[in-house]
């Protein structure tokens, strides 16, 4: 089941990620990411991280992409124009992001066995067990993502606001 | 029974597409959701190995599961601030894209 | 106290004027006054030098040597020695003359003009002093900076090309001369001179012969670019040009020379003398391209440029001889050079003060107006020209016969050069001075040197002079600087101070090389 | 997992429908109370005619509803026009699934009085109803109308910014009972009856009210109706809508209102224990414990509809920057405060126990 | 309280970002906000201080060993708090409360500090990630802060993306890297790594890994080639701010790159030197063919910046004690001269950057001789001419790098610094041109007198840095013993 669980979800992903780089509608690119995000947080629960799962879906599905669409809509995105932009990226990208891929999926599928396989039900990371790293070891960068989001609501209000 | 590996080479799929969508989408905000894509796939190889060292040390590792929850906190903050720029940007150019924004010639 | 620190005072007086100048007021001639102040003292300090130099001492004298920085081990370290003490007094000297020339030819921006003047004299003097590689590439650097600054400001038509010509043409091989340096540092672990030339001729530092070689050419090429020497001459006359003359009277010869003396001579003998047909080759050919164009010019900027190259390849001559005479003879014609060619450059700009021309076609018969000016305007060519009893004399011969055994060909040709500096400096006399008064003459009447102008010619004349026929009391000194360095040391045992080597390479001899300077 | 895979899979279907059947008729008959009420409020009737005090009438709208016939306007972008209401409706109905009706009941280790039990099902509530505003955003936009797409727009800015409030109301409780299980949640108020619930014994009323301002404005309700403010934008997001898909945001809606009273109802008033604690008397028939349950669970939610419409009935609509200012300088505030508190007095608290 | 101590000077900023927040909030909408700023020079101040205190501290971890302590870590401390002054300085006047919003301004700067001094002072790759996005996202913003301008928000935006996109890489990085060691803090990396490397099994994992950190941190530090957002970056966003980050981000990312390569993957030198090795040589001769051809003063500074990250990287190579001293000296004396000659760039330019070509500030020597001179003193330094910062600086990293041995980088390195002069000079000999007719810019005014205090400053560190280095010189050796053991 876990196998068959797997299949369908990386599948929806990987459908979705290529959506988001075929699709020219920004708003088909923030749907497909959608389907990737709701996706991956399955495979999160797959993977014993529940938390995170639901973590997964309230902030990217729920809050960064519903700010996408939000400014998708706000702004009133049309299609992509088809402009010719960097060759570079092009020339460059592709193959450079394909060459990525294909280092990294040879390393990781030739020492498969090295990084084991992954059951069902093992090893479920309870949201106590997060926080009992979270507020112990990891206290002080928990502490200071609070100045991050600080940074972040006065940059958006400052940004956003009108000229006087 | 899924190999992690499986898991990392999605990772690393999802990695590429995204660095691939960042390079040839030429609409701001579809940029900026590849990002989102990159960020998303580093998550799931933070997860995948905090699963892998569990099994390697067997007993639970959760340091590369909290590494993701900064992940998503600091992508909400890049967001908010990321559409914040965006909207200021479309408000002096009134276009989203890429190509169009070029005041400023490389 | 004084005698302690005489080389620190010399040097950074000029760079505290330049503190104060920076405060002084730019109405009225506060400034101009004040560093004729400051140069005069730097000068009057500078004296002490002869007055306690021992001749008969090797090595350097009047040392300071304390440490600067811990890691990486740099040392303040000061002294002067035959060789340089003479250039020391010379950039003093200059000192003075430099302010009094540019009195009233700098009217405006007076406080950037002196204050980057002195900040130059500092450099100059520093060069000179400075035993330590880093505090030498210091003053070395800082020297182009605001003699740069000085003719992209000054420069009356391209000076800003000018100078960015003149920066980029020393700046880049310097940036090679440091990687020179640096290498050094790391094999040596130390930037003091003495203790790297003892240990490069001792050989113990293990760097391979060829790197040998590439380091003395990094440290040669950025030295000669600052002479020049013949085909790295490119900025020379531009920056004559545009430069102002208290600037254009010190950009060439006696830094440059001065360091391929100290450092190729002193740290690299062998390499030196492996590359020395080749300069050989350069140096007449410098002498004789530089004649010939300078026979082709009617700017007598240019042609004093031209004449400059010239005349500075005999001391390139002079040193690749690797002939105890030919090595006095080119420190000699190094010092004449800075002497005459200043002497000349002042009294073209006095002439352009009064005429607002370079050019000699528009002159002719001046003698009769202006005839001090005449008079010291023919004592400097003269001199230039090597007459007997004057400075030049001095210099070109000793060059001349001490290489000529080793290298009687191309001395033969070198001869030439300066039958055809006889004929373009006696040209440019004749028609400046001499013939009909042109029109530019008669429709601009013009007074005759006054006092100032007096002051500052008068002590060149005299002491071109005073050169010409004193000439074993300076060759003394600079003798006692030029047998310390390996090449002539190891001669020295055979061979009187005035008799002519031959070259032949021998292996160095390990009892000589460490004789010099390292006490 | 001792169960068979086959039995829990039917168990479970089982379950899936009976309660999607169920609360889809609350939902329906939600709507007859509300026009029942408002009509009272407003001194009319309501409807009537239909059946014995207007009871059939849902019945009837709701066949009315899926008969009329299903306008496509030509300029819609259809796939996304089609998705947004399947959308709103999957979440309201999704969302019910890890509420508990009733008491810690199993049956062939299936859990009876609740769709599926686990660890964070409170997280999955707040991801589920997160979700649910893309129905409302994409409705908007996909219906290419000026009154569509600023109803989407005001109503996915409200839901964004109202979520962080609703979030924050939370976490005291979830301080206190130290779970994000609702089952757990509940459990610490089970002790004492009324006392024991958090909106009392925990001492969370000021997070409840924040919660349930922010629950109003998380389902679009009166006073904060702002995106289907008829005066200014028609009917907001779903002008364009009509028939089968305009009822699926209808029924999305008052969906979302349930769940909100239950989620309300599990978080502060003590879900289905019986405010009297132990003062009454305990039956012991399993099946009539779980009735009892149910019974108090249905009341409580029940009470909160009546908030609810009652709110509707009689408060104003706001204007949406008092609105925005409301949520932001007020609610977050506060509950930020709250927080700070109720951890300051479980920390004080803790070395005691 | 032992641990606060370790993290005092963040702990300052961030009271004092809080305190000209809230204040910025209380007072009337109408009322100027300078005081603001003075109120946030004195936080950077305090900072300063607390920075300098912290030298005494014995060396040590805190809050579970996610932060250290050391001489390195003060030195970055020291180095940032002054940069953030002088940065606030020159705000403080350039800035006016009539077109933006400053109290915003100066809470964003003095929390940027906070991620950047974390950057350098932490040893968990976690915090390091959250402290870079503190510093990058308060950058984001303040670059774009000039909303008038039509240039600031795309200058915002392309930092944005690329920083965004360059931090994804680092993150990948981190996460490649834990998954071939099980551990995010540098020490458990570094034991991990050698004890991998003692049983001649290293996981590719990790190479890759190193790869992308470097990759994302040399976007950080604007090494080519990924470089591309600098020069537009740089020009759009108001120069007070890119006087702040040119060198603040720069220095701490330089740190966080210093910390991974010598502090967790010095076992791994054979792969990330030649890495480095190309990095700044590339990043050199772009840097500086780049600069030759720009005619606007601000993205010369960006290119010769590109340049000047090349030549730390040059440093870097070195793999010895002296290669990091050299690095954090350098780091230094660069942030002296760059935020110095932002400091005149934002004066004379206009906060609107109506002055911006080289051929703009012709003449500046007749209006202002004053910050004609020190301008040109600072383009010296950049050139690298002896007795400034930058000189000693350079030749400090150079005589690393020879010193083991990298010959040819040197060399290519001093060419580069020999072209480099070129496109310095033309600025100082225009400052010095004759000016062109009614230049605006004899309209320059005289300079107030929070941004002379900043010109000052930096000026006299850029000497100071260049006459007697010692102090610095000895504090960065210093620092560079907590990483010693390499090689």
């Amino acid at each position: 089941m876990h196998l068959a669980l797997f299949i369908i979800f990386a599948g929806l992903c990987v459908a979705g990620a290529l959506n988001l780089l075929l699709q020219r509608h920004p708003i088909n690119s923030a749907l497909s990411l959608i389907v990737v995000m709701s996706s991956l947080a399955v495979l999160y629960l797959l993977l014993g991280a529940e938390f995170l799962a639901a973590a997964q879906v309230i902030v990217y599905s729920g809050a960064i992409m519903v700010l996408f669409t939000f400014v998708i809509m706000l702004l009133n995105a049309g299609k992509e124009e088809r402009t010719h932009g960097s060759k570079l990226a092009y020339i460059a990208g592709f193959p450079g992001a394909a060459a990525l891929l294909g280092l990294l999926a040879f390393i990781f599928i030739s020492r498969r066995s090295s990084f084991g396989q992954a059951r069902l039900g093992e090893y479920l990371a309870t949201t106590s067990d997060l926080s009992r790293v979270l507020f112990k070891d990891l206290l002080l960068p928990f502490e200071v993502t609070s100045v991050l989001i600080l940074i972040a609501i006065l940059g958006a209000v400052a940004l956003a606001r009108k000229e006087h | 029974m899924v190999p992690i590996a499986y898991y990392l080479v999605l990772s690393a799929i999802l990695f590429s597409i995204g660095v691939a969508a960042f390079l040839i989408k030429r609409n701001i905000i579809t940029v900026f959701m590849s990002i989102e894509l990159m960020l998303n796939a580093v998550n799931l190889a933070f997860i995948a190995f905090s699963r892998q060292w569990s099994q390697v040390t067997g007993h639970l590792q959760v340091n590369g599961q909290i590494f993701v929850f900064f992940v998503m906190v600091v992508a909400a903050a890049e967001a908010a601030v990321g559409l914040a720029i965006i909207i200021a940007v479309f408000r002096a150019r009134n276009t989203l894209n890429v190509d169009s924004i070029d005041l400023m010639k490389l | 106290m004084l005698t302690d620190h005489i080389l620190t005072l010399i040097t950074f007086v000029p760079t505290a004027g330049a503190v104060v100048v920076a405060f002084l007021p730019r109405k009225g001639r506060a400034i101009q006054v004040f560093t004729l102040l400051v140069t005069l003292a730097t000068f009057i300090l500078s004296l002490h030098l002869p007055a306690h130099f021992n001749s008969a001492q090797r090595g350097f004298q009047f040392e300071e040597n304390n440490p600067w920085i811990a890691s990486p081990a740099i040392r303040y370290h000061l002294g002067v020695d035959g060789l340089s003490l003479w250039l020391v007094l010379l950039a003093t000297f200059l000192g003075p003359i430099g302010a009094l020339v540019s009195w009233s030819a700098i009217k405006d921006r007076t406080k950037e003009f002196y204050f980057l003047f002195l900040l130059q004299q500092t450099a100059m003097i520093g060069v000179f002093v400075a035993l330590d590689l880093f505090l030498y590439y210091g003053f070395w650097e800082l020297s182009l900076v605001p003699m740069a600054i000085l003719i992209a400001l000054f420069g009356p038509n391209r000076g800003r090309q000018a100078a960015i010509k003149f920066f980029l043409y020393t700046f880049i091989p310097s940036a090679l001369f440091l990687v020179a340096i640096l290498y050094l540092y790391a094999k040596a672990g130390t930037f003091d001179f003495a203790q790297l030339q003892s240990a490069l001729a001792a050989g113990s530092l293990g760097i391979a012969p060829q790197a040998l070689s590439w380091l003395s050419l990094a440290f040669l090429v950025a030295f000669a670019v600052k002479v020049p020497i013949f085909p790295l001459h490119g900025w020379l006359s531009d920056v004559i040009q545009e430069a102002p003359t208290a600037m254009a009277m010190v950009v060439a010869g006696k830094l440059g020379l001065y360091s391929i003396f100290r450092f190729n001579l002193g740290l690299f003998p062998e390499q030196s003398r492996a590359i020395a047909p080749l300069m050989i080759v350069l140096a007449v050919i410098g002498i004789l391209y530089g004649a010939l164009i300078a026979l082709a010019q009617i700017d007598m900027k240019r042609l004093i440029a031209f004449s400059i190259l010239s005349n500075l390849s005999f001391c390139i001559l002079g040193i690749f001889c690797f002939a105890l005479a030919g090595l006095n003879g080119a420190v000699f014609q190094t010092l004449n050079e800075g002497l005459t060619g200043s002497a000349l450059l002042v009294l073209v700009s006095l002439l352009y003060e009064r005429y607002h021309s370079y050019d000699m076609t528009l002159y002719g018969g001046l003698a009769a107006r202006l005839p001090w000016l005449a008079t010291l305007f023919v004592i400097t060519s003269l001199a230039l020209i090597g007459l007997p009893l004057l400075n030049g004399f001095i210099g070109e011969f000793l060059v001349l016969s001490g290489s000529f055994a080793s290298h009687p060909r191309w001395v033969a040709a070198a001869a030439i050069g300066v039958i055809l500096s006889a004929s373009y400096m006696l040209w440019m006399v004749q028609r400046i001075f001499y013939g009909r008064e042109s029109s530019l003459i008669l429709n601009r009447p013009a007074p005759d040197l006054n006092f100032r102008e007096h002051v500052t010619l008068w002590p060149m004349a005299i002491l071109m002079l005073a050169m010409g026929v004193l000439s074993p009391y300076w060759i003394r000194g600079i003798q006692s600087g030029v047998l310390q360095f390996p090449a002539v040391a190891e001669r020295q045992a055979h061979g009187s101070t005035y008799v002519l080597m031959h070259a032949t390479p021998a292996p160095p001899d390990p009892a000589h090389v460490t004789g010099g300077g390292t006490q | 997992m001792e169960t068979h895979l086959i039995p829990f899979l039917l168990i479970n279907l089982a379950k899936v429908i009976v309660v999607v059947v169920i609360f889809l008729m609350s939902v329906a008959y939600t709507v007859l109370l509300e026009r029942k009420l408002v009509g009272r409020i407003q001194n009319r009737w309501g409807p009537s005619r239909v059946g014995p005090f207007g009871l059939l009438q849902p019945l009837v709208d709701g066949a009315k509803l899926f008969l009329k016939e299903d306008l496509m306007p030509e300029a819609v972008y259809r796939p996304l026009y089609i998705l947004a209401p399947i959308i709103a409706l999957g979440c309201a109905l999704m969302s019910i699934s890890v509420v508990p009706f009733g008491s810690d009941i199993k049956w062939h280790g299936v859990q009876l009085f609740e769709i599926s039990d686990t660890n964070i099902g409170l997280l999955i509530l707040l991801g589920i109803t997160s979700v649910g505003v893309y129905g409302i955003a994409l409705s908007g936009w996909s219906s290419n109308n000026k009154y569509s797409l600023l109803g989407a727009l005001r109503a996915s800015a409200q839901v964004i910014s109202y979520e962080l409030a609703l979030g924050l109301s939370l976490v005291g409780v979830v301080l206190r009972s130290g779970s994000l299980r609702l089952r757990d949640i509940v459990g610490v108020q089970a002790t004492h009856g009324l006392l024991s619930w958090n909106f009392f014994g925990g001492f969370q009323f000021v997070a409840f009210f924040i919660y349930l301002m922010a629950a109003y404005a998380e389902t679009n309700r009166s006073p904060f109706d702002l995106p289907e403010a008829e005066s200014e934008l028609t009917a907001g997001y779903h002008t364009e809508y009509s028939s089968m898909k305009f009822a699926m945001f209808f029924m999305a809606e008052y969906g979302n209102m349930i769940t909100v009273g239950c989620v309300a109802t599990l978080l502060f008033f003590g879900g289905w224990t019986s405010p009297f604690g132990n003062l009454l008397p305990q039956p012991h028939n399993q099946i009539l414990i779980s009735l009892l349950s149910i019974f108090w669970f249905v009341i409580k939610v029940f009470g909160f509809l009546f908030l609810y419409i009652w709110v509707r009935g009689t408060l104003p609509r706001f204007r949406y920057d008092q609105l925005m200012g409301f949520g932001w300088k007020f609610l977050v505030p506060v509950a930020v405060a709250n927080i700070v508190v109720t951890s300051f007095c479980i920390g004080l608290r803790l070395p005691m126990q | 309280m032992n641990d606060a101590l370790r993290i005092l000077p963040e702990i300052v900023f961030t009271l004092g970002g809080i305190v000209v927040m809230i204040a910025d909030a209380l007072l009337p909408k109408a009322a100027n906000r300078r005081p603001l700023g003075w109120l946030a020079v004195f936080g950077a101040l305090a900072a300063l201080a607390a920075s300098f205190w912290q030298a005494q501290l014995p060396a040590g971890t805190a809050y579970y060993g996610v932060v250290q302590t050391d001489a390195f870590s003060v030195f970055f401390h020291v180095l940032i708090a002054g940069i953030v002054l002088a940065s606030l300085l020159i705000t403080l006047d350039a800035v006016t409360s009539a077109t933006e919003s400053l109290g915003e301004l100066f809470a964003l700067m003095q929390f940027g500090a906070v991620g950047m001094m974390l950057m350098s002072s932490a040893v968990e790759l976690l915090l390091v990630f959250v402290a870079l996005e503190i510093s990058s996202i308060s950058t984001y913003i303040m670059a774009g802060y000039r909303r008038k301008s039509v240039k600031s928000p795309e200058s915002a935006l392309k930092y944005f993306l690329l920083g965004s996109f360059a931090t994804s890489f680092f993150l990948y990085g981190i996460a490649l890297v834990f998954g071939a060691t099980g551990t995010t803090r540098i020490d458990a990396i570094a034991a991990a790594v050698s004890q991998a490397v003692a049983g001649a099994h290293i996981n590719p994992l990790l190479y890759i890994g190193l790869a992308m950190i470097i990759v994302g941190l040399g976007f950080k530090v604007s090494a080519a080639p990924f470089h591309v957002w600098t020069p537009d970056v740089y020009e759009g966003a108001p120069s007070p701010v890119v006087a702040l980050m040119s060198t603040g981000p720069k220095a701490a990312a330089f740190a966080v790159l210093l910390r991974v390569a010598y502090g967790a993957l010095p076992q791994l030198h054979d792969h990330w030197v030649p890495i480095l090795w190309w990095l700044a040589v590339i990043s050199m001769t772009l840097g500086n063919l780049g600069a030759l051809r720009q005619r606007n003063v601000k993205r010369m500074l960006a290119y010769s910046s590109i340049a000047h990250a090349g030549y730390i990287l040059v440093a870097f190579t070195a793999l010895s004690p002296d290669g990091i001293a050299a690095a954090s000296f350098y780091a230094v004396s660069y942030a002296a001269m760059n935020v110095g000659i932002f400091a005149i760039v934002s004066h004379t330019g206009g906060y609107d950057d109506h002055l911006t070509l080289i051929d703009d500030y012709r003449g500046l020597a007749y209006a202002s001789p004053l910050l004609a001179a020190v301008m040109a003193f600072f383009l010296i330094s950049l050139i690298g001419i002896p007795f400034t910062g930058g000189f000693f600086g350079k030749f400090y990293v150079f005589s690393a790098a020879l010193n083991s041995g990298m010959v040819w980088l040197t060399i290519i390195g001093l060419i580069n610094s020999g072209i480099a002069a070129f496109y310095y000079l033309r600025v100082v000999a225009a400052l010095y041109s004759e000016p062109t007719g009614a230049s605006p810019i004899m309209a320059v005014e005289r300079p107030s007198f929070p941004l002379l205090l900043a010109i000052f400053l930096t000026a006299v560190a850029t000497l100071i840095l260049g006459i007697a280095p010692g102090n610095v010189l000895h504090a960065a050796q210093a620092a560079a013993q907590t990483y010693s053991s390499v090689k």
